[in-house]
């Protein structure tokens, strides 16, 4: 039944270009797709460990300006007379660059996460992505700063016998995010149903009474963060060779709050979660651009925001999920106020 | 004598101005079930959270099987089959009773990462023990008509059976029990202690927090008193049950009855 | 020694402001456990009633003080209960976003009403500043500065000296039990938020004639504010105080001696160090585990 | 039945007080032209879309209004970060762009045929700025620059320049867009040896800028670049602190006869005026009424509304725009050149509360 | 004084207590035993106001507390000390206590009250200015009762207030239940402790399963078969 529904999504979103010819529209779902990556990689920080990183665009932004310096190449000067100097290599090594670096950042972040949790590592999320942003804007020679990166090639692939494959059409752009999205969505999936998962669910309950049992903190929030910023950084690559400019704004804070926006209200902790809530917040501007003046449409998208919140407050799937199963169990409709979730909350 | 389990020595705590602990010396037998009493305040809680690594002590050292657990965290003790529970209760609220287990299952569930993503065979019959384990374990304490209910959920008295369960899920060597049967009746402890015996039987050290005296008497080998952070008294029920330093400092006349 | 001392005066200056924007927040966000999104909006609210009320209405620029802080208390009041009364309950994450909700589409509200084109409001100060031998700052910043201090204390001691300040505190670590205690709790909540949105208002009242007014003029102020709250414990008063004037001395000498470029990166990176050193805050609150 | 010309501006996020300016400008242009019996014989239509300021959005946008609402022509994006966003658009699509404001000299150079820029980059207004050092007697200068590609490309243009007429350069001081509190860099620049300081950000920043630096009491001579200064908006808000400011600005509102086209200029003015917009406003929307006239006038002299035909019109046109002729010459690397006009660039000073033109 | 008819009383689809009818006299000890589950804390939170009834009356001296919000139900003279503690932790102990006497008005009475409690509990007076989160859990229990007795109610709802206490200091918390049913303030007591329970209530009620299955004077109820064997371990 559930890989019944997963097929059939994948089916029908195969299928999107036979029958949509709008490129505008073909655009809005390439970015979009992009974004879900996005935001399937903060769900699993957010919605599987209880950590929300408010800074998570960094890694997405590190990501794309590894690739694009990748493909690029740069030239720039160290302190005590050294250079770096790199030649442009093939974009699709960005793209493993990309999701290496954002990776290690995320190591970088996840040992910080282990001192703070809580509403201490937003802030030291979104200092880190402000740090980021500043360094890309102020350190000129490598980035250009403000000036951008431009001319960043489209990924190419190689394929066996057929030569390279330059994916430069929006068909093209629009498979290769789709087959990313997939994957993420299988690696998260299996990542959430292992021990793993059940560890990060444990912290995110109660981490006295998981360390108490043997979970290792340090370790299965830093392996979360790593691959949580990993899968951001690819995002990241994609968007690069996809727009094919890139400048520090790719840091802005609405960009984070957007995949946050895609987590909450698809239902964090869930694995559509994003992919529904990205599908709405990211093709809603689309729709309302027509029919509204520019500034209507934005309260039009907070109001949206907010109805969505008040009628399905866990998010759309979880809400959706509770109301048309068959309550199998008595106790699941209900919030829990008992003592130990005060004592969690304690502790965190 | 049986060979040392656990070793306190000259362990002090303090928060502060406030001495919590002050040079306590105890150890503790392989397969032995000790309790530790005294008053409210006294340092009971406080001693088992330098044990399991929660809190470094001020002075002092404590050792398990010859391994010393100063500097180590409290999931490397954890892993050392040191497991406890907690005073208050505490479960995992918003996951099931079953879950609850499962996460409780984790030290022996363990596969690598790639193993896990790629879904191979290994990690699949893993995930299949670890199921069969975790409703032994629900069936264990009796809370199979509350497996599928969100732990959270369950009253009081459920809720600490759970937390019992999940640390014998834990599959710990030595177990460190602070308070369990408060908020049971006396039917209710009577069964606990059975449930105790047969942990122990089963060659699980214990170490024992609990204001309940005749279970506490009822069940231990040896009792060790604290009062204001020192030991106060070292014996067998029989003769704690006498110690008029006991009496005077924490278990009042009534006692006399018990 | 003249320039340092005039980024002396400055952070002096500048930390008044930060703490001033702190001290709101520490309320909502650090005692009621909401992560207000709409604070940058209720400062940039704040400012655009003293341009109406000094501007428009023609009222004393004195007089528009208080009344900007009575629009932002109603203002955080009607946000209470129609925004956060009906989510009572559901998880921090739910709430934070119905605030990002809000804080789209008021500041989009702000532009629609308003326009993008920034607005001043003139003050009775005299232009010409104060001048203490090699250093100079403005009256109208001397000005504020008394104001924050005063609203500071008066934050103070409600918070820590009265009984709704302990109903507050009581309510926010556990309603269930303050209700039990007789208070009600309905009313500390929307009083709590009411209090920590006029406190906004109040920044912006304040802020608003020393720097200029637009829709967005809220969002970086927000983000200092968290930052703000955050470096000093959540939940409290000194701590606020206390990190906006260590965030303004990080800036003022990060942009006077490092490199202007990276100002805010110097009060982030102090921010990324304290949690490193101190991953609870500057004041943090004792816990204990078992 | 209608010409389409495509508006990508931003009305909302950071940039939405200039973006609505350009706009009000562009409906100015649009309405004139459509009141003298539009273009080809077909009325002209603004296709007007928000970019909200925001670079993926402007190349989203730039892609709606190609593909779908067919425009042969864009006008936009406003800031250079938009700009350079919407150019691979552009040559996906193969539609030339009139681009009014942004000032990056990236855009030009990088071997984009289908840019064509009306505004000067700070390479020119630094050419322009050249013949009037003298005069100003300048001996070191320090520059306070908005930290973005407008910013800083002013500084190292201007610095430039500046070296080659042996004009020592001290500190390059940078302020984020969207800070409030320029006191500490100010405070520096107070301390150093330098008379003279040339700003660059937008009218907001500015008026901080002049007020803050009254404060602390720093006395030296400020000059202004970019052309977005609202020297109207400047008194009107900084008061007395704006007094003795010298501007760089690529058009005249206060004294349309000094001009290059006077009377378009008085007409655009009255116009301005008629439909209630703040007179500070001109200095911005000048340039979306120009863009749309140079647009408009290529669209004429294609023939037809085609993207290919209109982009090739356009190295064929001569507007006569409010601040000087708008005609494009090559620039960029060969083959592929974008084109860039050459606008007239003057300083003004305020004395006293007014605007004055600084003769030399 | 107290009168509740048939309460049904839940928390979202699972039924916590199927109609319960009890009554409380003015000055008497009652209490509530029963196994884990059973509806005991339930009853109490129904009371006073935490969960709403689904139906059923619920009389405090003749007036209908049924549905009402818990300050209402406070402000009429019940206090009610939660299971588990529930101090507020980032308070001190000195504020908790105030806590209790929200309600009331006059300082000098509030202060007299709160050095009767530290009399009563010295553990409490050492610890005065200590965060009540960092308390170990017996000075936790006992700085809850003692938030409960600073409201000066006419009924008193404890619910296992032996929790996590020293055997002394139990001897203590139920000498000072008798001690306060004496002066004349109703209890209303939920206790693990059944035996002690039975033997110093006037009266006692059994519930098991959401139902009230026996009730009857103390002493009577310790002799029953079923209650020796399910609740007092013999
Ligand atoms: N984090 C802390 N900060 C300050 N004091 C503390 C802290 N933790 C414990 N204490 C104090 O240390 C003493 C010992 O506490 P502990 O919890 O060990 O007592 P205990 O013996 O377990 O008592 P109980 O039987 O009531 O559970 C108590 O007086 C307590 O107030
Ligand atoms: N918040 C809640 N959500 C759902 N069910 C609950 C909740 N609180 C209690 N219950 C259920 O209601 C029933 C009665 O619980 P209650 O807490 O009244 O029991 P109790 O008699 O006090 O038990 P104990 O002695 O263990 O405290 C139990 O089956 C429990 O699982
Ligand atoms: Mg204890
Ligand atoms: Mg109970």
């Amino acid at each position: 039944m559930r890989s019944g529904i997963a097929i059939l999504t994948i089916v029908a979103f195969a299928s999107v270009p036979l029958w949509l010819r709008d490129p505008y529209l073909m655009n809005a779902l390439i970015t979009t797709g992009i974004f879900i990556i996005g935001a399937m990689s903060l769900n699993l920080l957010l919605g599987f460990t209880g950590q929300l990183s408010l800074g998570h665009i960094a890694f997405f932004g590190i990501g794309a300006y590894v690739s694009a310096l990748t493909s690029l190449g740069f030239d720039v000067g160290l302190p005590f007379g050294f250079r770096i100097v790199h030649v442009p290599w093939p974009p699709i090594v960005g793209f493993v660059l990309a999701i290496v670096v954002a990776g290690l950042c995320g190591y970088l972040v996840g040992l910080l996460s282990f001192r703070v949790r809580g509403a201490y590592f937003v802030i030291v999320t979104i200092s880190f992505a402000e740090v980021v942003r500043l360094v890309a804007l102020n350190w000129v020679e490598l980035t250009q700063g403000p000036l951008a990166l431009t001319n960043i090639p489209s990924i190419t692939i190689g394929l066996p016998g057929l030569g390279d494959l330059t994916l430069r059409t929006k068909l093209q752009n629009y498979y290769l995010v789709l087959a990313v999205a997939v994957v993420t969505y299988v690696l998260i999936s299996r990542l959430v149903h292992s021990h793993f998962g059940r560890a990060m669910r444990g912290l995110m309950e109660n981490e006295t009474l998981a360390v108490s049992v043997g979970i290792d903190v340090t370790r299965t929030l830093t392996l979360a963060a790593v691959i949580s910023a990993g899968i951001a950084g690819a995002a990241g690559s994609l968007y690069a060779h996809y727009i094919r400019i890139i400048d520090p704004e790719v840091f802005a804070f609405i960009n984070t709050v957007t995949m946050v926006i895609m987590v909450i209200t698809g239902g964090k902790g869930s694995l559509a979660g994003p992919v529904v809530g990205g599908m709405i917040f990211g093709l809603l501007p689309v729709f309302l651009r027509p029919i509204m003046a520019p500034e209507a449409q934005w309260i039009a998208y907070g109001g949206v925001l907010i109805v969505i919140l008040f009628v399905l407050p866990r998010g759309i799937v979880p809400s959706l999920a509770l109301r048309f199963r068959k309550p199998k169990s008595r106790a699941e409709t209900l919030a829990p106020v008992a003592f130990s979730e005060r004592d969690a909350k304690e502790h965190a | 004598m049986t060979a040392i389990a656990l070793k306190v020595e000259k362990v002090a705590v303090h928060f502060g101005g406030l001495v919590a602990l002050s040079d306590m010396n105890f150890t503790v037998g392989e397969g032995e079930i000790v309790s530790l009493i005294g008053p409210n305040g006294a340092g009971k809680t406080t001693a088992f959270n330098v044990v399991t690594g929660f809190l470094d002590p001020t002075h002092g050292a404590v050792s398990y099987r010859g391994t010393a657990l100063n500097g180590l965290k409290p999931h490397q003790i954890a892993d050392l089959g040191l497991i406890r529970t907690f005073q208050r209760t505490s479960v995992f609220p918003n996951d099931t009773v079953y879950d609850n287990l499962l996460v409780g299952l984790h030290r022996r569930g363990r596969v690598s990462l790639l193993e896990a993503i790629l879904g191979l065979p290994r990690a699949r019959s893993s995930h299949r023990r670890l199921r069969e384990r975790a409703s032994e374990l629900v069936e264990w304490v009796g809370l199979e008509r509350r497996a599928h209910d969100l732990a959270g959920s369950l009253s009081y008295g459920e809720q600490r059976l759970v937390g019992v369960a999940l640390a014998l899920a834990a599959e710990p060597s030595m177990l460190l029990l602070d308070e369990p049967v408060s908020g049971m009746n006396a039917s209710e402890t009577h069964t606990f202690v059975q449930l105790v015996r047969n942990i122990r039987d089963r060659g699980v050290t214990i170490l024992l927090v609990e204001h309940d005296m005749p279970m506490v008497m009822s069940v231990s080998d040896r009792i060790v008193v604290l009062n204001y952070g020192r030991i106060i008294a070292e014996g067998t029920p029989n003769v704690i049950r006498n110690d008029p330093a006991v009496i005077e400092a924490y278990l009042g006349q009534g006692a006399t009855r018990a | 020694m003249s320039e340092f001392l005039q980024h002396l005066i400055n952070m002096l200056v500048l930390g008044g402001t930060y703490a001033l924007l702190g001290i709101g927040l520490t309320l909502i966000f650090g005692i009621m456990n909401v992560v207000n999104f709409t604070h940058g909006v209720l400062y940039t609210f704040g400012a655009y009633i003293m341009f109406i009320v000094v501007h428009q209405l023609g009222v004393n620029f004195f007089l528009a003080l208080p009344l900007a802080v009575l629009a932002g208390w109603l203002l955080g009041a009607a946000i209470e209960l129609t925004l956060l009364r009906p989510l009572r309950g559901s998880d921090i994450d739910t709430t934070m976003l119905v605030m990002i909700g809000a804080w789209i589409a008021m500041q989009s509200g702000a532009l629609w009403i308003w326009g993008g084109v920034a607005k001043s409001v003139t003050t009775p100060f005299p232009e010409a500043p104060l001048v203490l031998g090699p250093v100079s700052v403005s009256w109208l910043r001397l000005f504020v500065l008394a104001a924050a201090a005063m609203l500071i204390v008066v934050t103070y001691l409600l918070i820590n000296r009265t009984k709704l300040g302990c109903a507050m505190r009581a309510t926010f670590q556990d309603q269930d039990t303050a209700s039990l205690m007789g208070v009600n709790v309905d009313l500390i909540y929307t009083s709590t938020f009411a209090i920590g949105s006029s406190l906004a208002a109040a920044a912006g009242a304040l802020l608003g004639p020393v720097y200029v007014i637009f829709p967005q003029m809220g969002d970086l102020a927000a983000v200092k504010a968290f930052a703000i709250v955050i470096l000093g414990g959540l939940g409290n008063i000194t701590g606020a105080v206390i990190g906006g004037f260590i965030l303004a001395l990080a800036e003022e000498l990060g942009a006077g001696y490092v490199s202007s470029g990276y100002r805010d990166a110097m009060g982030f990176l102090i921010i990324i160090a304290v949690l490193i050193f101190k991953p609870t805050g500057l004041f943090a609150r004792s816990e204990r585990v078992g | 039945q209608t010409i389409k010309i495509g508006v990508n501006e931003p009305l909302t996020g950071a940039f939405a007080a200039s973006g609505t300016y350009v706009v009000n400008g562009a409906k100015i242009a649009a309405d004139e032209i459509n009141a003298k019996g539009g273009i080809l014989g077909k009325k002209l239509e603004l296709v007007i879309e928000d970019n909200k300021s925001n670079p993926t959005e402007a190349a989203a946008v730039a892609e709606k209004l190609i593909t779908s609402d067919k425009v042969p022509v864009l006008m936009g994006a406003w800031g250079s970060s938009l700009t350079l966003a919407v150019m691979p658009k552009l040559m996906e699509y193969e539609t030339p762009m009139v681009v009014e404001t942004s000032s990056s000299g990236k855009i030009t150079t990088t071997g984009n045929p289908y840019i064509f820029r009306i505004s000067p980059p700070s390479a020119i207004e630094a050419a322009a700025f050249k013949g009037i050092v003298d005069k100003l007697e300048l001996k070191k200068v320090d520059f306070l620059v908005i930290n973005n590609d407008w910013g800083r490309g002013t500084a190292e243009d201007f610095s430039k320049m500046m070296k080659e007429k042996g004009i020592t350069v001290g500190a390059v001081e940078t302020m984020d867009q969207g800070a409030q509190d320029m006191s500490a860099q100010l405070s520096k620049l107070k301390g150093t040896d330098s008379e003279t300081i040339i700003v660059t950000t937008a009218v907001d920043q500015l008026t901080l800028i002049f007020k803050q630096a009254a404060a602390l009491g720093l006395k030296k001579r400020i000059i202004t670049t970019g052309g977005s200064q609202n020297p109207d908006q400047i008194i009107a808000q900084a008061g007395a602190a704006a007094n003795g400011t010298m501007h760089l600005t690529t058009f005249l509102p206060w004294f349309p006869e000094k001009t290059p086209n006077p009377e378009a200029t008085s007409y655009f003015i009255a116009e301005w005026k008629k439909r209630g917009y703040d007179f500070a406003g001109c200095t911005e929307s000048f340039r979306g009424y120009d863009g749309i006239r140079t647009a408009a006038a290529a669209i004429e002299k294609a023939g037809k509304a085609e993207p290919a035909a209109i982009k090739a019109a356009l190295w064929d046109i001569k507007v006569k725009g409010l601040n000087g002729d708008i005609v494009f010459r090559k620039s960029g690397p060969e083959g592929k050149e974008s084109g860039q006009s050459q606008p007239n660039v003057y300083l003004i000073e305020i004395t006293d509360g007014k605007i004055g033109m600084k003769t030399l | 004084m107290l009168e509740i008819r048939d309460m049904v009383c839940g928390y979202g689809g699972v039924t916590a207590l199927r109609g319960i009818s009890l009554e409380v006299k003015a000055g008497q000890l009652v209490a509530l035993i029963g196994a884990n589950g059973a509806g005991k804390s339930t009853t109490l939170r129904a009371i006073s106001g935490l969960v709403a009834p689904r139906s059923g009356s619920m009389l405090f001296e003749g007036k209908d507390i049924a549905g009402a919000r818990p300050p209402r139900v406070v402000a009429s003279g019940i206090a009610h000390c939660p299971e588990g503690r529930r101090v507020f932790p980032h308070m001190t102990v000195e504020e908790n206590l105030d806590m209790g006497a929200y309600l009331r008005t006059s300082a000098a009475e509030i202060a007299a009250d709160r050095d009767r409690i530290y009399a009563e509990f010295p553990r409490l007076a050492d610890r005065k200015r200590q965060a009540a989160g960092t308390l170990s859990g017996g000075e936790q229990q006992m700085l809850a009762i003692g938030r409960a007795l600073m409201s000066r109610p006419r009924l008193i709802m404890f619910d296992e207030p032996s929790l996590g206490l020293a055997p002394n200091i139990v001897e203590r918390t139920f000498a000072i239940i008798r001690g306060i049913r004496d002066a004349g303030t109703t209890v209303l007591l939920v206790e693990q402790n059944a035996f002690a329970a039975l033997d110093m209530c006037d009266h006692a009620y059994l519930l098991e399963a959401g139902r009230i299955v026996l009730s009857g004077p103390g002493a009577e109820m310790i002799e029953n078969e079923h209650v020796r064997k399910a609740y007092l371990g013999g």
